[in-house]
C-alpha cells in the first residue's frame, strides 16, 4: 500500500512532464485514500534518495515538482535537437538581473543603472520567455510599466523563490573624504557583506 | 547579442575577436587598430562598462578614481571615435561631459560651506559604478546557474490508456484580442513599419481564394466562378480586391486564352 | 566508464519525449567514443531490468525505445488532465492573432510584426489544433508557407466569419475586458523582492 502511494505519485510526476504540487499529487487520490500532506512530502524525499544516482533527479522549484536530467549529461541529451540551446547576452542577462533583484523595476530605472538605453528587443524577449512580466504602472508622469519575474523565471533556473539567487553585493559606503585608503576591490571580492547579507531594502 | 564581439568576463580575459585573433589586453599606450576600436566598443555594454574596465585594468581601487587619468582615456577613445567619425551613443558622450566636469571640479580649490561639507565631486560616479558593478555580478551569476534547455531537461514517460485524452488548452477570443492589441501598442510605440490597415474582408476572401484553388483539382477556375451574386456589390468589390492583392502578392495569375474570352484564375506554383 | 554510457542512453530517453532508435542513441556519441550497436542494447536490456519494480517501463515499439508509464497506473495519472489545463503562452496568442488579421502571413512576416522570433513549436501547435492551416507558398527566395485562419479557428471561437473581428482600426482603442479583470494580475503574480515570504503555496 505504501509503495503504491509512492508509484502513484512517481508515475505522475513523470507522464506530467511538468512541475506538480503536493496538493497536485493529493488530489490524483479519491477522498477517502487521499494521503497527507505530510505522507505526499515523504514520498517525495524518498524518491529524491532513489533517484541520487541517476542521471536525472527530483527537484522542487516555484510550482512544484519536477524530473529533470542533472546538468552533467546536458551535452549529450543536447544533440537530440538539431536546435542549439540559446546563449543570452549581456544587455538580456544584465536586465533580467536588475529586475530580479530591484523589482518591481521600469525600463527608466532599469536604464539609470546600466547607463544605457535597455533595447526593446530586450525587454520583449523577457516578456516572450514570460520570465518577467508587467505587474502595474508606476504612478509618475508617463505611468511606465513596472516589471517584475514570474513563477516560469523560477521554474526555468529551477529555483524555489527569488531568496535562492546568489546575494547581491553591498554596496560600500562612500566616505571618500574620510578613507581615501579603504581597500576595496572590484570584481570578485566585491562580495564581502559583513553578517546581515543583501540589504536594498 | 552581437557575433562579433565576444562577452567580456569580469575578470575580462578577451576582449574582442579582431580579424580572428582574440583580443586579450588592450595596448598600454592604447593605441588601437582603427578597424578594432569600433569592436572594441561594443563590447562594451555602455560607458559605465567601459569606465569599469579601464579602472580594473589598473587594479585602481574604486572609491579612489585617480579622475585625471581614467577621464584622459576615456576622452581618448571618445575622441578616437570620433575622429573616425563611427557612430557613437549618445551615452558614451554624456559621460565624457561628466568625466570633464567632475575634472574641472577637483581641479577648483574645496571650498567648505559652513556644516554642508561639499560632497566629493566623484561620489556620484563612483555610485553608479559600484551600483552597476554589482548588477553586472548578478547577471554573471544568473548566467551561471543551471536553467532549462541549457543544462537541464524535463523528463517525461509516455502514457498510453484508450479512454484518456488530454485535453487540449482553452481560450478565449479575448485573449486573442488583448494578445493583439499588445502586438499593436508595442508597433505604435517603437516601430516604422506600420500593419496596412486592409478591410479585414478582403485578407480573408485572399485566403478563401487561395484554399479554393487549391482544394479544387484542376487548380484552375474562371474568373466568375469567385463572384457570387447574393453578395451584391460590396461582396463583388471585396472579391476583385483579393484577386487582384493576390495577383499583387503573386501568389495567383489571372489567364485568359484570346481577347474577350472567358478569364481563369490558376495559383502559381511552385 | 560503462555506467557513464548507459546514463547517457537513459537520461535522453527520458528527455526526448519519444521514441529513439538505437541508432539515434549511438549518435549521442562523438565518433570516437561511440558504442557499437550490442553495447546499446545490452545497456537498455540493463535498463529494462533497473525499472522492473518502478511504476513506468523501457518498452520496445516500431520506433525505437522510450519510457512508459505501467497500464497499472494509467488510471491515476490520467486524473492529472481531468484537472489541470494547460494554458497557452503568449506568443502562441500573437501569432494566432496575427494570421487572423494579416492572413496570408508567412513566418518572417509574423516575426517582422512581432519583432522576436516565432518558435517551430508555436506554429507546429497551431496546425495541430487546426486553427491555421497552409494555404500556398509565397512566391519569394525560400518559398516560405502562406498561413491563414481555418473554419475551425472559426467554429472554436463562435464565429461566422473573420469580419465579425474588431476591425483593426478600432481594436486598438477598446476595452477588452474591464480594466479590473486586467488588474487581478497585480496582486497575485507581485513577488516580493527579498523572496522569503510566500512559500506554501
Amino acid at each position: 500500500m505504501n509503495t503504491e502511494i509512492s508509484n502513484i505519485i512517481e508515475a505522475s510526476l513523470f507522464a506530467a512532464g511538468e512541475s506538480l504540487t503536493v496538493n497536485e499529487l493529493q488530489n490524483l487520490f479519491s477522498v477517502e485514500d487521499r494521503p497527507d500532506k505530510r505522507r505526499v512530502k515523504e514520498c517525495l524525499e524518498q524518491l529524491q534518495q532513489d533517484y541520487q544516482e541517476k542521471p536525472i533527479e527530483l527537484i522542487e522549484t516555484a510550482s512544484g515538482f519536477r524530473f529533470q536530467v542533472r546538468t552533467k549529461y546536458a551535452d549529450w541529451v543536447s544533440r537530440l535537437w538539431e536546435e542549439k540551446p540559446v546563449k543570452y547576452g549581456r544587455a538580456l542577462l544584465e536586465t533580467l538581473a536588475i529586475i530580479a533583484y530591484q523589482q518591481p523595476a521600469t525600463r527608466g530605472e532599469i536604464e539609470e543603472i546600466r547607463g544605457v538605453s535597455v533595447s526593446t528587443n530586450v525587454i520583449r524577449t523577457l516578456l516572450e520567455r514570460e520570465w518577467v512580466n508587467v505587474i502595474g504602472h508606476k504612478e509618475v508622469p508617463g505611468k511606465p510599466a513596472l516589471y517584475a519575474t514570474t513563477k516560469e523565471f523560477l521554474d526555468y533556473f529551477s529555483l524555489q523563490t527569488l531568496a535562492e539567487l546568489p546575494p547581491l553585493a553591498t554596496l560600500q559606503n562612500i566616505d571618500i573624504l574620510k578613507a581615501t585608503d579603504i581597500q576595496l576591490k572590484l570584481g570578485e571580492e566585491a562580495v564581502e557583506p559583513e553578517g546581515a547579507t543583501n540589504e536594498e531594502e | 547579442m552581437d557575433n562579433a564581439t565576444e562577452k567580456l568576463s569580469s575578470t575580462g580575459q578577451r576582449l574582442a575577436l579582431v580579424g580572428g585573433k582574440p583580443f586579450q589586453e588592450l595596448p598600454e599606450d592604447l593605441y588601437i587598430p582603427p578597424g578594432a576600436l569600433e569592436v572594441f566598443l561594443e563590447t562594451f555594454e555602455g560607458p559605465l562598462d567601459l569606465l569599469l574596465y579601464l579602472i580594473k585594468h589598473q587594479n585602481i581601487n574604486i572609491l579612489d578614481i585617480p579622475v585625471l587619468k581614467v577621464t584622459e582615456q576615456y576622452i581618448q577613445y571618445i575622441e578616437m571615435m570620433q575622429n573616425l567619425r563611427m557612430e557613437l551613443a549618445a551615452e558614451y558622450l554624456v559621460m565624457a561631459a561628466m568625466l570633464a566636469e567632475i575634472k574641472s571640479r577637483m581641479l577648483l580649490p574645496r571650498q567648505t560651506i559652513e556644516e554642508v561639507e561639499e560632497e566629493d565631486p566623484r561620489s556620484e560616479l563612483i555610485r553608479r559604478l559600484q551600483e552597476y558593478e554589482r548588477f553586472k555580478q548578478a547577471a554573471e551569476g544568473i548566467d551561471k546557474i543551471p536553467r532549462l534547455y541549457r543544462d537541464n531537461y524535463k523528463v517525461t514517460a509516455e502514457l498510453v490508456a484508450d479512454k484518456i485524452t488530454k485535453p487540449l488548452p482553452e481560450i478565449e477570443l479575448d485573449a486573442v484580442l488583448i494578445a493583439f492589441q499588445d502586438v499593436l501598442k508595442r508597433m505604435e510605440k517603437f516601430s516604422h513599419h506600420h500593419i496596412q490597415r486592409e478591410p479585414l474582408s478582403v485578407r480573408e476572401r485572399m485566403s478563401r481564394i487561395l484554399s479554393r484553388l487549391n482544394d479544387d483539382e484542376e487548380k484552375f477556375l474562371a474568373f466568375h466562378q469567385f463572384f457570387t451574386l447574393e453578395e451584391g456589390r460590396s461582396g463583388v468589390v471585396v472579391t476583385f480586391l483579393a484577386l487582384l492583392e493576390l495577383c499583387k502578392e503573386g501568389l495567383l495569375e489571372i489567364v485568359q486564352g484570346e481577347p474577350l474570352s472567358e478569364l481563369w484564375v490558376k495559383p502559381i506554383v511552385e
